[in-house]
């Protein structure tokens, strides 16, 4: 589809961006990787440093860095050097994804179906506002360890951290996905009142839809340009988040180490990290402009022609 | 309509939820949360982190240790105290000069492939090591034995390292200085065996993702990173009749109250030293919680402070500051499981050891000599810088100290939290008044704190260098009594605390939760476990 | 336009209480400092002590009274977040601005750049430049305005397609107005209700991200307190010292409820709608999103 | 099919305690263009809401009801009203263009609300032969993006007159057209009107356009009605006192 390669043609420059933006500013920073607690003879740093090619002067390691990139290599992990950093990052992509999906779900479903709620029936609005502005307003990691306290510890319903079964998936995503899905609920609820007041949709009321009819074939239609649109704001509050979250619940995720692997200086890893980052909010993007194109038959017949 | 009514309601059901959650049913029942074995012989761990890698020689790192240890074993071994005993090897001796050392490895040690451990195996282990391309941070551990040095220079043929294999079963070490101790260091991981034809075929990166060929107690089960690593009983270890666990299980947890909620809930047997809230862990303390595990360290906490920029050069300011370190309250306010407020820099703890005298002096002292170095009450001094990596209780450290030495001498300082990376390259550029530190020992040896300060040692940012404290040391390295040897070193330290070119403030102590089934396991000073009689009760229930 | 809302713009309670809430904060967090010392004085033990007599609000870690940390705390986040707001106001206005005035392709091409940039994974690049160039107010706020620019660009250069469109923006050009003095004279006090609410949109946005910052270690230096680090230190401290999380979580949570309801109620005063033009985005196609019906 | 409807004791409200609407009584006659008029701000909008069951949604507080062959609806429940709403009584808003989505192909967001499908299917075809529209598989595949919008507004017209309506509500449909188009426009709906034999209500200001199909005149002003009677008297300013003014107030909204 010509959309599509146009969208991916145009990501290219972005994330040239982002990996040059990232190398230059992991390299600027001071001090360097392979630095303990205990430091090592100059003898012993020469001969790590120049193992992974340290020594060579900046410019080189850039083209030699573009050139294992294009060859499907980001070198090993300076944190882990019998690892390489793309299976590090490969292994740490994929309960990172998991989590973010089923903490998108759980925003989703919130939020959609909240923001619903309140717009159709004005009564629920306080209530339902005020329990999103709650989940606006505290923070992640406060609301982690409330959790972990109430459905773990407490009433022992749910694990506690850790992760392997759909048990361990519940509380963090909760977690991650609350705050976001309480943004949601205030968006969709102010997108679907005002939507709701269009004139197809009074039309549709006076050929006498019910409330969800209305809703599904009018309003969430009228609107869906608008979430879309909001979706990407949405995945990145999630990354985000995931940073932290899969901290608090031992997710062996990417977002976890991502602090670390900046604060131990492995290049590899958080240029990797960053990269992978922006990609997945570039797929999001364009995801986003696909199933625009597909849902408004404007773009799409205009494409077909 | 009004949203505040509602809004009011869900935070104070929140809140109730949580008050009332807070001091359950622990302080009646004594445990720390669920107390239960697991149903089969099974040891669940948290540490800080995942190991670097399963290669034991190559990196430096506490989890990384903890696990070669399962899955290796050296020459010599720790018992569950901290004391060495025989591993690999089964007899050593030395010559009278503690200058070339003999070790017989025992026929039955094998390899989990069923090969015998051999002398050619540390001979290759070894070189590796120290070989310059292969660039492992742990090689200045073997810089002891003869031409080491040279060999990770790049300056000598590694067949020249003062190392051979007499015979398949034995194994003879030359070293460049006595050292009557030197069997004591063959239990570290970075003195460890490998098996060579194995190695060979991914010289640099063995072993690489797939599961090693070891010596030790236990294998490998699996590695899924960042979530856990489990090792299983090994079939071919000499001594597996003595290992009761069937397997171990690590879990790398970063977050020190995931670790107690983890703890609490039953999911963990034990909470490796420090990797659990220091609050929580003063708490059960206080409270007296026999899960509690108090052990000293071979560590301490010290600031260096910088003797070649103004004012720091002067030795008076240096000891100004000294005397007045609330050291008490940083120890047992801040800290508090079982940390000791210390003037000295090597742990007290060392067995043998008899701490030197440090001069006396109080607040009064202080401020005079404050003034005799030109800055009565503090006029004219700058704030100081002190850099200190952030994290931990290190923040709360240097506020301390900066409240404290602004009351009682005037002295003002200007806290600049770093990370560490950021910090030691400011710290070799010499850019700082102040830089917080601390040091671990390998081994229960005084020389191991004292080095760091010996002239072109990498880990003293301190830029103070002393003659006689360096002769001192090296010639305390060639004394075999190890009363004259301890004399000479307790000598040189009190020249160094003297002359103040570090703040010891206090000496570590870890802190670690074990539950009241696990047999056999007593946290130590080194940090390490005996596997041979580690049991878990698995029919151990709480008593009425 | 709920009957329930009809009524709500004028000076009710509710929204006493609300401008009570914001403004009394701002206000503490302004002059609270000058009258209780936050900073640690020698001679006080480092004890978490609960709220009591001496201090109401008990004791932070160090010993010092959490009433006056969290004023402290209060006044570095307030700069924090008002601060980069304000650089993303200026940033967003002043590109906003320019696309909307500038011919259609130079237009288009500004606001793919946006596009591409809110593309990037920014505040993971926020996170990695504090982490590895240190911890000051400056960074912080530099990097959490430059995020936050983005979407406001969007809005101002909506509110100046609309504004285009205006016969008297027509007339003033005709009247041989400059760009520059047309810009001064109409658009820019136009554009100030719209702006006006997306900033009380953002603050919020802001000061989270300066909490969540906070409790990566990568906040504001100590002894220098913020909203976000005693919430951190609060969340260490959740089983030995809860009222530490209580006082720093509660009072934050609070004011950001009230600041979103103040938001809520100003953009219905200045009938600002938050989806007309905020969220308005070209799509691939190059149509407008929710056109006309009619071909 | 024709059938009795009776507004009784009507009273709506917006924000202000005035009502916009005050009618203690209004009774159509059954199977006519009964056509309201009345300058902007008269209530006349707000009568057609109040008719097609649309004052729940529009924010309104009310009191009222509709009587409705045997039904009596209360005008601010939604609940009662289904059921009638969309079926009884249909309403073509005031740009009836606007009436679709756009995503959506047009004949399903005609048909929206109607399940007797067979005998839709006959009617359907041949209303659209009146209203001069393609035929249904050629709307089925179309998007309202695709039409004209006088197209749309007659699609707007046979989907009011589905399936067998007894009261259509028309608000202003002819208010975005030129005169000849709504010349056109009121044509269709006349033959509409005779060929399905409803009540409808046409809401305007353009009193020529209503003089020439109404049946039946209303004039609405300020909530109330002023003026009741035949077409002729909205073109006779001497029969009844208040009309100049509004009238002149039409002309201003319209010059013919």
């Amino acid at each position: 589809m010509k959309l599509l390669r146009r969208r991916l043609l145009a990501s290219l420059p972005t994330l040239f961006a982002v990996i040059t933006i990232t190398f230059i500013i992991v390299r600027a920073a001071p001090g360097g990787p392979f630095r303990d607690e205990k430091a090592v003879p100059e003898a012993v740093r020469a001969n790590i440093e120049a193992r992974y090619g340290l020594d060579e002067p900046l410019a080189v390691q850039y083209v030699k860095f573009w050139r294992n990139l294009l060859t499907g290599s980001l070198g090993p992990s300076f944190q882990h050097p019998e690892r390489s950093a793309l299976g590090v990052l490969v292994g740490g992509a994929v309960p990172s994804l998991i989590l973010g999906v089923a903490a998108a779900l759980v925003a989703l479903l919130l939020g959609l179906g909240g923001g619903t709620l309140a717009a159709l029936r004005p009564r629920t609005s306080p209530p339902v506002s005020a329990v999103a502005l709650i989940a606006l307003a505290i923070p992640v990691f406060v609301l982690g360890p409330l959790l972990i306290r109430l459905f773990a510890l407490e009433l022992g319903w749910l694990p506690a951290a850790l992760w392997g079964s759909p048990r361990h998936l519940v509380l963090p995503a909760l977690t991650l996905g609350l705050p976001v899905g309480g943004a949601l609920v205030r968006f969709w609820r102010t997108v679907l009142t005002e939507s709701l007041d269009a004139p197809e949709c009074i039309a549709a009321r006076a050929r006498g839809l019910t409330d969800l009819e209305v809703v599904r074939l009018h309003a969430a239609p009228r609107s869906l340009p608008l979430l879309l649109n909001y979706m990407a704001p949405m995945i990145a509050a999630l990354v985000t988040g995931s940073v932290v979250v899969e901290k608090i619940f031992a997710v062996p995720g990417m977002g976890r180490y991502f602090v670390d692997s900046a604060l131990a200086r492995d290049y590899p890893i958080v240029i990797g990290a960053t990269l992978i980052y922006a990609v997945a909010l570039l797929v999001v993007h364009t995801m986003a402009d696909l199933a625009h194109a597909r849902l408004d038959p404007r773009l799409h017949r205009e494409h077909n022609r | 309509m009004i949203c505040s009514r509602p809004t009011a309601c869900v935070i104070a059901a929140i809140l109730l939820a949580w008050t009332a959650g807070c001091g359950s049913g622990e302080e009646h029942t004594g445990y720390v949360g669920r107390a239960r074995p697991p149903d089969r012989p099974l040891l669940r761990i948290a540490q800080g982190g995942d190991p670097a890698g399963l290669d034991p020689t190559r990196y430096s790192d506490q989890p990384s240790w903890r696990v070669a240890r399962l899955l290796f074993e050296g020459l010599l071994a720790f018992t569950s105290e901290g004391r060495t005993t025989a591993g690999v090897a089964d007899g050593w001796s030395s010559n009278s000069e503690a200058t070339i050392f003999t070790f017989q490895l025992r026929p039955e040690a094998q390899w989990s492939d069923g090969r015998p451990v051999t002398a050619k195996d540390f001979v290759f282990a070894w070189r590796r090591v120290l070989d310059p391309e292969f660039g492992a941070e742990t090689a200045e551990g073997l810089y002891i034995i003869k031409g080491a040095r040279q060999i990770n220079s790049g300056k000598a043929d590694p067949q020249s390292l003062g190392v051979r294999a007499l015979t398949e079963r034995v194994l003879e070490v030359e070293l460049e200085h006595p050292d009557p101790e030197f069997p004591i260091r063959t239990a570290l991981p970075s003195f460890f065996p490998l098996p060579p034809e194995h190695v060979a075929a991914r010289y640099l990166d063995w072993p690489g993702g797939l599961d090693p060929v070891c010596n030790g107690p236990f294998v490998l089960d699996r590695w899924l990173p960042d979530d856990r690593l489990i090792v299983r009983r090994s079939e071919t270890y000499w001594n597996r009749e003595a290992i009761e666990l069937e397997s171990v299980v690590f879990f790398p947890l970063a977050d020190p109250n995931t670790t107690i909620n983890l703890y609490r809930a039953g999911e963990i047997d034990w909470t490796t030293a420090n990797t659990i809230p220091m609050d929580q862990a003063r708490e059960l303390l206080r409270r007296g919680a026999p899960e509690v595990h108090v052990s000293s360290v071979y560590a301490t906490y010290y600031l260096e402070l910088n003797t070649v920029r103004e004012p720091t050069n002067d030795p008076r300011v240096r000891r100004a500051l000294e005397l007045t370190v609330p050291r008490e309250s940083i120890a047992e306010g801040i800290y508090g499981t079982g940390h000791r407020p210390s003037r000295v820099l090597v742990s007290t703890d060392l067995p043998d050891w008899t701490a030197p005298e440090v001069p006396a002096g109080d607040s009064e002292t202080a401020r005079r000599l404050l003034a005799e170095a030109g800055y009565p009450g503090g006029d004219g001094l700058q704030p100081l810088v002190y850099l200190y990596n952030a994290g931990g209780p290190h923040g709360a450290v240097a506020e301390f100290l900066q409240g404290a030495w602004q009351q009682q001498l005037g002295v003002r300082l200007k806290l600049i939290p770093m990370d560490f990376a950021s910090m030691e390259e400011r710290g070799r550029r010499g850019d700082f008044h102040l830089l917080r530190s601390s040091w671990l020992a390998d081994l229960p040896a005084p020389v191991e704190f004292l080095a760091v300060f010996q002239a072109g040692n990498p880990n003293n940012l301190t830029g103070w260098e002393d003659r006689e404290y360096d002769r001192l040391l090296e010639q305390a390295r060639h004394v075999l009594d190890p009363g004259e040897r301890n004399r000479l070193l307790r000598t040189a330290e009190e020249r160094l605390l003297n002359d103040a070119p570090i703040i010891p403030i206090l000496h570590y102590a870890t802190v670690q939760l074990i539950k009241p089934y696990v047999v056999g396991l007593t946290p130590n000073p080194l940090d390490v476990i005996g596997w041979a009689g580690l049991r878990v009760n698995l029919e151990w229930r709480p008593p009425r | 336009m709920s009957p329930s809302g009809a009524g709500s713009s004028g000076i009710t309670p509710l929204n006493a209480l609300l401008l009570i809430i914001v403004i009394g904060g701002a206000v503490a967090a302004v002059f609270g400092p000058q009258l209780l010392p936050s900073q640690l004085a020698g001679g006080i033990e480092p004890l978490a002590l609960p709220p009591g007599a001496g201090h109401l609000l008990g004791t932070d870690s160090l010993g010092r009274d959490m009433l006056a940390r969290l004023l402290e705390g209060m006044r570095t986040t307030l700069f924090v977040g008002l601060a980069a707001t304000l650089l993303a106001l200026v940033i967003g206005t002043l590109y906003g601005a320019a696309a909307g005035l500038a011919g259609p392709r130079a237009d288009e091409t500004m606001m793919r750049g946006v596009d591409v940039a809110l593309a990037l994974p920014f505040m993971i690049l926020v996170i990695l430049l504090v982490s590895l160039f240190g911890r000051s107010m400056l960074l912080l706020f530099i990097a959490l305005g430059l995020v936050a620019w983005l979407p406001l660009a969007r809005v101002a250069r909506a509110g100046v397609h609309n504004l285009r469109e205006e016969p008297y923006l027509e007339a003033a050009r005709m009247m041989g107005g400059s760009r520059g003095y047309v810009l001064r004279a109409h658009l820019f006090p136009q554009l100030g209700a719209p702006l006006a609410v997306y900033a009380t949109w953002m603050l919020p946005v802001v000061m989270m991200q300066e909490a969540f910052l906070s409790f990566l270690g990568l906040g504001v230096a100590p002894p220098r307190a913020s909203w976000g680090t005693l919430i951190a230190d609060g969340v260490a401290r959740i089983e030995t010292a809860p009222w530490i999380l209580l006082s720093a979580g509660g009072s934050l949570a609070l004011w950001l409820i009230a600041l979103h309801l103040a938001g809520e109620r100003l953009a219905r005063r200045l009938n600002v709608h938050r989806t007309t033009g905020a969220l308005e985005r070209t799509t691939a196609a190059g149509e407008p999103d929710g056109g006309e019906a009619t071909a | 099919m024709t059938a009795g409807m009776k507004l009784t004791d009507v009273r709506v409200y917006y924000s202000s305690s005035e009502p916009v609407l005050d009618l203690p009584i209004l009774e159509p006659e059954p199977g006519k263009i009964t056509v309201i008029a009345g300058p902007t701000g008269s209530g006349k909008s707000t009568l057609g809401h109040a008719v097609a069951g649309l004052l729940p949604f529009m924010g309104a507080r009310a009191v009222g009801t509709l009587h409705l062959g045997e039904h009596a609806l209360p005008l601010d429940s939604a609940k009662k009203w289904r059921g009638i709403c969309g079926k009884l009584v249909r309403w073509i808003p005031q740009e009836p263009a606007r009436a679709f989505t756009a995503t959506r192909p047009l004949l399903g967001q005609m048909l929206e609300g109607i399940d007797d499908d067979l005998k839709v299917n006959e009617q359907l075809v041949t209303l659209l032969e009146v209203a001069g529209l393609p035929d249904p598989p050629e709307l089925s595949r179309s998007y309202p993006f695709e039409f004209s919008g006088g197209m749309l507004q007659r699609a707007a017209l046979v989907s009011a007159f589905l399936p067998d309506p007894m009261i259509v509500v028309a608000d202003e449909p002819t208010a975005h057209l030129d005169p000849p188009r709504s010349l056109d426009l009121a044509r269709t709906v006349t033959r509409l009107v005779r060929q399905a034999s409803v009540t409808l209500l046409w809401i305007t200001h353009d009193l020529r356009m209503a003089s020439a199909v109404a049946d039946h005149v209303v004039f609405l002003s300020e909530g109330r009605i002023e003026a009741e009677g035949e077409p002729g008297l909205l073109l006779d300013p001497s029969r009844y006192e208040p009309l100049p003014i509004v009238y002149a107030s039409a002309r201003l909204a319209q010059p013919l």
